[in-house]
C-alpha cells in the first residue's frame, strides 16, 4: 500500500507534440492517499486510462513524475511497482483452470502454496466463484471471466494499489449493482488504495469516497461525490455530474446581479462583489434541477416560466421549463403534475445558485 | 531491455545464415565459369553479366520466364474467382455435406503431385491441352484453389454478419453487395491468398515439366536440362537461378503489411 | 398500418429463442423491448426484420402476410449495438447507400444526406471516414443512415450500450424528438429500466423469449402484472417481501408483525407477495400507519443527489433510494418506513392483485 | 459466429466443385483403374485384382523407401518446429523492422523448388561450395554426392533452411494476434518470461503450430524435385524417397499398375494422418 503522486504530469502519445491538442494529459498534480477507494471519472478520450497507465507502468509519461510514497518510481517496470489492475475488458488464461488463474500473480510472487490455497478460497468467495474454481477459465461467461480478472487483481495482499479500468463494461446491469457492491465491501474489509476509472457517474460515486473528474487531459476537481454535485466548480463537472446535468445560462452583468434576456438573477452579496472585482464577461450561472423549487405562489423571487415537456421517469419527474428564451430542466417528484403549456413559478434558491467565471466557480473565501 | 537486444542478434545471425546460400548463388551468377570452378572466391574477381546476357538474348531460356508467368498468372486469376464465392458459402452458411466437401477439397492439398502425374498427363493430352499454359494452370488448381478457400474463409469468418445484413437492409442484392462492399472489406485477404496462389505455383515444377514439353515450358524445367549434362554451365545455371528468385521478392513486397495476416491463414 | 406478430416462435436446437409472441405494433409509436441480456430482444427484431425466419407464426405488416418476404424487398433499417458502417465509404456515402439503391436523384440524394447529417449533428464529418471517428459519431452515422430512407419500420438494438453514460443522455433526449412526428414504427431494445422510462411510448417486457407484458410505459410500470415485471421494470430492482396476512395482521416473512390499514384490510387472509420500490421507503414516517421495520445497513452508496442504502435484517434484504446524503456505517441499526399506500400485493402465485393508489394526475 | 442454414449456399461452391472434380477425381479414376490392370501397351490391358496392390505392400524397395520417408518426415518435424517458433520470438513484432524481417525471412520460400536443389548442389559442393568447403575446412570430412549419411544430412539440412521460415512466419503471425491486454496483465501479474511463454503465448499458438505441423508433414512426405536435383536419390538410395521411386516407376520403367497401386496407398497414408489433423484443428477452432 503506498500513497501515490502524479507531479506535473504530461503525457502525448505522439512523438513531437506540436500543441496542447496533442496532449492526452497536461500538467497535471495530483495525489492519491494510502487506503482510499478513489474514482477517476471523465468522458472517453480525456485521458482517463492514460493515467491509470502511466500510474501502473504500462505507459511512460513524457513530461512529469509518478512518485510512491515520495519515491520516484517513473523508470520502474509494472512488475516493480507492485501493482494491480484490472482491464475493461475481461483477460484470462485460458489454458488454465480459475484457481490457477487467481494462484497465477501469487506463485510468481513466490508464495508457499498453503497460503495460496487459502488466498484463493477467500476471494473466490468474496466473488461468489467458489463453485467454478475447477473449471477451465475459456468456458466461462464474459462476466465470470471478469470477476477472475478482478480476482486475480484482488488477490495479492502486498499490492502498493489496485487500478479498475471500466471494469464493468462487460456486466449486465442486474449484475453492475452486485458487483459494485462487491468492490465496496472487499475495499472496506481490505482498505487497499483503489482508483476507478469510469465514464459512469453512478459507478464512480456509488464506489469512492472522492472522486477526480477529468476533462481534457486535465483534473478540474477532486472531491466526495456530494461536493462535485452541490458545489462543481467547473461548468464540465456541472454538466457531467448528475442526470440531468446543471443548467447552465450565459449571462452578462446588470444592477445587482447578472442578466439573461429580460430576466435579472439576484446574487448573494458576497458573489456580486467577487464579480464587481473580475474582468472577464464570459459569465455563466448554474443550477442544479434538483435545486429548483416551483413554488404554488407567485412573489418577487420567483419566475414565471412555461412548462414545455413533462419526462415521467416513474420514481420522479423532469420537466423542461422555458424561461425567457433559455430552457431549463427542473426535477420534480412523481406527484408533479403541471400539463405542457402551463405556467409555474420557479424559484432559484440563493445558495444553490452558483456563479462561474471563465468556466470556474466563484467560491466564497472564508 | 537487454531482452531485445539479445533478440535483435539471433534475428541477425538467423537471417545471415538464412542469406548466404542465395548470396552464393548470386555471387556465382556474376562470375565466369573459369573461376566458378577455379577454386573458392567470396566475391567475384572479375565481375561479369555475361550469365545474364545469355539469358536475355537465348529465348528458349527467357520464354521459359514468360511462359511460368503465364501460367502462374492465369491461375492466380482462376483461383481467386471460384474461391471467393465458395469461402463466403462457407463461411457464412451451413448446407448439406458442408464439412466433407471443406475436407475433401484440403485433401486434395494433400495429394501428391508424384500420384497425378501420368493421369494428368493423359487427361490434358486426351482433351488436347497438352503443352499449353491453361493446362498447367488448371492442374495447379488442384493444390492452389483448396488452400486459397481456407485462407479466405478465415478471413471472411473476421467480418461480422451484421454487415451483410446492413446491406441487404440498405437494399443490396447479393452480387452487389458481394462486389462493391464484401470484397473491398477483405482486401487484405484477397491479396494475401494472390501470394499465396502464386508463391504454390511459382515453385512447383513437378506437374508443370510433366504437362509440357516445348511452347509452354517453364524456366524450371529448362534449368533441369542443363543439369546432368557433361559441363554444366554453371555460371548461366546461376544467373537463371537468380532471376526466379525475383518475381516472387516482387509479389511480397507489395502484400508485406498483410503477409503476416494471411499466413496465419487468416485463423488466429 | 401496423406491424403485428402472430404467436411467433424462433427455436434454434432446442433453445426457445422467442416463444409464442403476440404482439401489434402501431405507425407512428416508439415501442420499447426492455428484457435482460438473452430475453429475445434481439431475436424478436431479426424476425421483425426477416433476417431470420420464425420456426412457428407469422409477421403481419397492414394486415398482409410478410413472413418469407425478403429484407431487401421490406422498407426497414437497423441500428446494432456494435456500430456498423461501410468502412470502405466516407460518411456521406454511408448515409446516402440506401438512397443511391433506391436510384434516387442525385440532388435530392444531396438534399437528404446533408438534412439528416445536421439533424444528427454530423455534417462537419460527411467527408470523413467512420473509422475515423469516435464511437459516438460512428453510431451517429448509422442512425443518420437507418433515418435517411423513410423506412416503415427502424429497429434499436441497445445502440447506446457502447457509448458513455453522458453521450447516451443525449442521443436518448434527440431520439425521442426525432421520433415525435415520424410516422415509422421503432422499435428499441434495452437492458435498463431507466432508458426504457426516458423513451417513453409502450414497453414490452420479456424474458426468456416469451412476452411478460406490453403496454403504455407508464401502466406497465405502474400495475405489473407479476413480481417478474416489477422488477424487471425497476431499477434498483423492486423489493419483494414475502408475507402472510392473517384475520388481525400481516407478517412478513414470520418476523416483522404488522396490524391491517388501508388496502390491507381488504385482503383475503393467505400468502401474498409484497412489493416496494426502493425510493418509497422512508427513514422517517410520513404516515402513522406506515409500516415500522428494524433493519442493519449493509451498505450506503452515495450518489452526490441520491443515496442508495442496502440495509438488511435476519430475513430479507431491501434497497432504499433516497434523495440527499445519508451516512451511515455498515452494521449501524436504523428503522425504515413502508407507506402502506405504496405497496404492491401479488398473490401466492406471483400475480399482481393490488397496486399503490394512483397519486394525483399519474401518467400523462 | 453462427452460421445460417443453407442449401442454396451449393451454386457458390459449384464452380470450386467442378473445377477440382476435374482436376482431381478423373485422373484417381485413371488412377484406380490402372491399379488393378497389367498393362503392356495401348489397348493390352489385363484384369488383375488386388495382385498389384498385394505386391507393393510386401515389395522390399518401397517399404524402405517408406521407412526413409518416415524417418525424414520426423526429423524434419522435430527440427523444424521449435526452430521455427524460437526465430517467431526473435522477430520483432512491429515496424519497418518488423515487415523486413517478414520479408527477408520468407524468401526461401518464393524460390522454385528445383532452385533450391541447384543452390544446395552447388552451395555444399566441397571445391565451389562455401559450406562444403567450410565444413572441410574445420577438418570434417563431408562429401554428400559420395557418403550416403552426409547425403541425407544435406538434403535435411536443405528442408531446413527451405521451410523453417514457413513455420517461423505461422509462429509469427500467430503471435501477433495476441492482444497487448494479454502481456500487460501478465507484467502486471508480474509473470515471469518463461510463465508468459508457457501460460500466455504457446497457448495461442496452438491452432498455428497444428497446420504448421500438417503442412510441414504433407510437404516434407511428398518432397520431391529438391532431393533430386541435389542428388539425384543417391548416393546408393540413401535420399530416394517415396515420390522419387514412384515417379521413377510410373514413367522410368511405365510400369504403371504397381505405380498406380503405390500410389493409391501413397495417397491414402499422407490422407489418413492429415485427417488427423485436420481433426484436430476443427477441434481446436470449435474451443475458440
Amino acid at each position: 500500500m503506498a500513497e501515490i503522486q502524479l507531479k506535473s504530469l504530461a503525457h502525448s502519445y505522439s512523438a513531437n507534440p506540436s500543441g496542447p491538442g496533442d496532449y492526452a494529459i497536461r500538467q497535471l498534480d495530483h495525489v492519491w492517499h494510502k487506503g482510499g477507494a478513489y474514482a477517476l471519472l471523465g468522458p472517453s478520450g480525456c485521458g482517463k486510462s492514460t493515467m491509470l497507465n502511466i500510474i501502473s507502468g504500462l505507459v511512460q509519461p513524457s513530461e512529469g513524475e509518478v512518485l510512491f510514497d515520495g519515491k520516484r518510481v517513473n523508470e520502474l517496470s509494472p512488475r516493480d511497482r507492485n501493482i494491480a489492475q484490472v482491464f475493461q475488458f475481461p483477460v484470462v488464461y485460458d489454458s488454465m483452470t480459475v484457481f490457477e488463474n487467481l494462484a497465477f500473480p501469487l506463485k510468481n510472487n513466490k508464495v508457499p502454496a498453503a497460503k495460496i490455497k487459502t488466498r484463493v478460497q477467500e476471494i473466490a468467495e468474496v466473488l461468489e466463484i467458489e463453485d467454478k474454481l475447477h473449471k477451465k477459465a475459456k468456458n466461462l461467461t464474459a462476466d465470470e471471466k471478469q470477476k477472475v480478472s478482478m480476482g486475480r487483481g484482488l488477490v495479492r495482499e502486498d499490492v502498493s494499489a489496485i487500478l479498475f479500468d471500466e471494469p464493468l463494461t462487460v456486466i449486465d446491469p442486474q449484475l453492475k449493482w452486485k458487483l459494485r457492491r462487491k468492490l465496496k465491501q472487499i475495499h472496506e474489509q481490505f482498505d487497499i488504495t483503489m482508483v476507478y476509472v469510469t465514464h459512469d457517474q453512478l459507478e464512480a460515486s456509488t464506489f469512492a469516497d472522492r472522486i477526480a473528474v477529468m476533462f481534457d487531459g486535465q483534473v478540474v476537481q477532486f472531491g466526495t461525490p456530494t461536493e462535485l454535485f452541490e458545489a462543481p466548480n467547473h461548468t464540465f463537472v456541472g454538466y457531467f455530474i448528475g442526470s440531468p446535468g446543471m443548467n447552465i445560462l450565459e449571462v452578462e452583468r446588470c444592477q445587482g446581479g447578472v442578466r439573461f434576456d429580460s430576466t435579472e438573477l439576484r446574487l448573494e452579496p458576497w458573489q456580486s462583489e467577487i464579480l464587481g472585482g473580475m474582468k472577464s464577461d464570459n459569465l455563466k450561472v448554474g443550477i442544479r434541477p434538483e435545486f429548483i423549487e416551483i413554488s404554488p405562489v407567485m412573489s418577487d423571487d420567483t419566475y414565471a416560466a412555461e412548462v414545455r415537456d413533462v419526462e415521467d421517469l416513474g420514481t420522479y419527474k423532469i420537466v423542461t421549463v422555458k424561461l425567457g428564451e433559455q430552457q431549463m430542466k427542473v426535477r420534480q417528484s412523481e406527484e408533479f403534475d403541471a400539463g405542457i403549456g402551463s405556467q409555474v413559478n420557479l424559484l432559484f434558491p440563493g445558495q444553490w445558485l452558483m456563479l462561474y467565471v471563465d468556466e470556474f466557480l466563484v467560491q466564497e473565501q472564508q | 531491455m537487454r531482452q531485445t537486444g539479445y533478440k535483435n542478434i539471433g534475428i541477425t545471425i538467423y537471417i545471415l545464415l538464412l542469406l548466404t546460400p542465395v548470396y552464393w548463388l548470386l555471387n556465382m551468377s556474376f562470375k565466369t565459369n573459369r573461376e566458378i570452378l577455379g577454386g573458392l572466391t567470396l566475391w567475384p574477381q572479375n565481375f561479369t553479366f555475361d550469365n545474364y546476357a545469355v539469358i536475355f538474348t537465348d529465348p528458349s531460356w527467357y520464354n521459359g520466364y514468360l511462359n511460368s508467368m503465364a501460367y502462374v498468372s492465369i491461375n492466380v486469376v482462376i483461383t481467386l474467382l471460384v474461391a471467393l464465392p465458395a469461402a463466403y458459402a462457407f463461411s457464412r452458411y451451413k448446407f448439406l455435406g458442408d464439412k466433407h466437401l471443406f475436407f475433401w477439397l484440403l485433401s486434395n492439398r494433400m495429394a501428391p503431385p508424384a500420384v497425378f502425374l501420368l493421369p494428368f498427363f493423359q487427361l490434358y493430352s486426351s482433351i488436347g491441352l497438352f503443352d499449353t499454359h491453361i493446362a498447367v494452370a488448371l492442374a495447379h488448381c488442384l493444390f492452389n484453389v483448396p488452400l486459397a478457400v481456407w485462407i479466405l474463409e478465415g478471413f471472411m469468418k473476421g467480418v461480422p454478419r451484421e454487415y451483410d445484413e446492413m446491406a441487404y437492409i440498405d437494399g443490396y442484392s447479393f452480387p452487389k453487395f458481394f462486389i462493391k462492399v464484401f470484397l473491398p472489406m477483405i482486401r487484405s485477404g484477397i491479396g494475401v491468398t494472390a501470394f499465396f496462389a502464386f508463391m504454390f505455383s511459382w515453385v512447383e515444377l513437378l506437374l508443370a515439366r510433366t504437362l509440357t514439353s516445348v511452347d509452354a515450358q517453364p524456366i524450371g524445367a529448362i534449368m533441369t536440362r542443363t543439369i546432368g549434362a557433361s559441363g554444366i554451365d554453371w555460371g548461366v545455371l546461376a544467373a537463371a537461378g537468380v532471376l526466379t528468385i525475383i518475381p516472387g521478392l516482387l509479389v511480397i513486397w507489395f502484400v508485406r503489411n498483410h503477409v503476416a495476416k494471411g499466413f496465419a491463414l487468416g485463423r488466429v | 398500418m401496423s406491424l403485428t406478430l402472430e404467436n411467433l416462435s424462433r427455436t434454434v436446437d432446442g433453445v426457445d429463442y422467442v416463444r409464442d409472441a403476440n404482439l401489434t405494433f402501431e405507425a407512428g409509436s416508439f415501442n420499447v423491448l426492455l428484457g435482460r441480456t438473452l430475453a429475445g430482444k434481439t431475436s424478436m427484431m431479426r424476425l421483425m426484420a426477416g433476417l431470420d425466419k420464425p420456426t412457428k407464426g407469422r409477421v403481419l405488416y397492414k394486415g398482409e402476410d410478410v413472413t418469407g418476404q425478403s429484407v431487401q424487398r421490406r422498407n426497414i433499417s437497423m441500428i446494432y449495438q456494435q456500430f456498423i458502417n461501410y468502412p470502405t465509404l466516407t460518411v456521406y456515402e454511408n448515409i446516402a447507400s440506401p438512397l443511391r439503391l433506391a436510384k434516387m436523384s442525385g440532388s435530392e440524394i444531396d438534399r437528404r444526406v446533408k438534412e439528416t447529417a445536421s439533424m444528427l449533428r454530423i455534417e462537419p464529418l460527411l467527408k470523413r471516414y467512420p473509422l475515423e471517428l469516435s464511437g459516438g459519431q460512428q453510431q451517429r452515422t448509422a442512425m443518420a443512415r437507418a433515418l435517411v430512407k423513410d423506412a416503415t419500420l427502424v429497429l434499436f438494438d441497445e445502440p447506446l450500450v457502447n457509448l458513455d453514460y453522458k453521450l447516451r443522455e443525449e442521443l436518448r433526449a434527440e431520439l425521442r424528438d426525432l421520433f415525435r412526428e415520424r410516422q415509422c414504427i421503432a422499435v428499441y431494445a434495452t437492458t435498463e429500466a431507466n432508458e426504457a422510462l426516458a423513451l417513453g411510448g409502450t414497453t414490452t417486457l420479456l424474458h426468456e423469449g416469451g412476452v411478460v407484458q406490453s403496454g403504455p410505459v407508464m401502466d406497465v410500470y405502474r400495475s405489473p402484472v407479476n413480481t417478474l415485471a416489477a422488477q424487471l421494470f425497476s431499477e434498483p430492482p423492486m423489493n419483494i417481501i414475502r408475507g402472510r396476512v392473517s384475520d388481525t395482521e400481516v407478517t412478513f416473512d414470520e418476523y416483522s408483525h404488522h396490524a391491517l390499514t388501508q388496502e390491507l384490510a381488504r385482503l383475503a387472509p393467505g400468502d401474498y407477495w409484497f412489493g416496494i420500490r426502493p425510493s418509497h421507503i422512508a427513514l422517517v414516517p410520513a404516515n402513522d400507519d406506515d409500516l415500522e421495520m428494524s433493519m442493519e445497513v449493509a451498505l450506503s452508496e452515495i450518489s452526490g443527489s441520491e443515496t442508495f442504502m442496502h440495509v438488511e435484517n435476519s430475513h430479507f434484504e431491501m434497497v432504499l433510494q433516497l434523495m440527499g446524503v445519508h451516512q451511515y456505517h455498515t452494521g449501524a441499526p436504523l428503522k425504515v418506513y413502508l407507506p402502506v399506500n405504496k405497496l404492491f400485493v401479488f398473490d401466492s402465485n406471483e400475480q399482481l392483485v393490488h397496486t399503490p393508489t394512483r397519486v394525483s394526475g399519474g401518467a400523462n | 459466429m453462427d452460421k445460417i442454414p443453407d442449401n442454396r449456399a451449393w451454386w457458390l461452391v459449384l464452380p470450386v466443385f467442378l473445377l477440382v472434380a476435374f482436376s482431381a477425381l478423373i485422373p484417381l479414376m485413371t488412377v484406380v483403374n490402372y491399379s488393378v490392370q497389367d498393362i503392356f501397351g495401348p489397348g493390352q490391358a489385363y484384369y488383375v485384382g488386388t495382385e498389384w496392390f498385394k505386391e507393393v505392400l510386401t515389395d522390399q524397395r518401397l517399404q524402405d523407401s517408406l521407412i526413409r520417408q518416415f524417418a525424414f518426415s520426423g526429423a524434419v518435424l522435430l527440427i523444424q518446429i521449435p526452430l521455427g517458433i524460437g526465430v517467431a520470438l526473435m522477430m520483432p513484432k512491429s515496424g519497418i523492422k518488423g515487415s523486413l524481417c517478414l520479408i527477408l525471412v520468407a524468401i526461401p520460400l518464393l524460390i522454385p523448388w528445383n532452385v533450391v536443389g541447384t543452390i544446395w548442389q552447388i552451395f555444399a559442393r566441397g571445391d565451389i561450395g562455401l559450406f562444403g568447403w567450410a565444413v572441410n575446412q574445420a577438418g570434417i570430412d563431408y562429401n554428400y554426392t559420395g557418403d550416403t549419411v552426409d547425403a541425407w544430412l544435406t538434403v535435411l539440412l536443405m528442408d531446413v533452411w527451405h521451410w523453417t521460415p514457413l513455420v517461423a512466419l505461422l509462429c509469427y503471425s500467430g503471435l501477433r494476434a495476441i492482444p497487448e491486454a494479454f502481456y500487460q496483465a501478465a507484467e502486471i501479474d508480474r509473470a515471469s518470461k518463461w510463465a508468459v511463454f508457457r501460460y500466455i503465448q504457446l497457448p495461442r499458438l496452438k491452432s498455428v503450430l497444428i497446420i504448421a505441423v500438417l503442412l510441414r508433414f504433407m510437404d516434407s512426405f511428398m518432397i520431391y524435385i529438391e532431393p533430386f536435383v541435389l542428388t539425384g536419390g543417391g548416393p546408393g538410395s540413401s535420399t530416394t524417397f517415396l515420390s522419387q521411386t514412384l515417379t521413377t516407376m510410373a514413367i522410368g520403367q511405365f510400369d504403371l499398375g504397381r505405380a498406380a497401386a503405390f500410389s493409391l496407398i501413397y495417397f491414402l497414408i499422407v490422407l489418413l494422418i492429415s485427417w488427423l489433423f485436420f481433426t484436430a484443428i476443427t477441434h481446436a477452432d470449435k474451443e475458440k
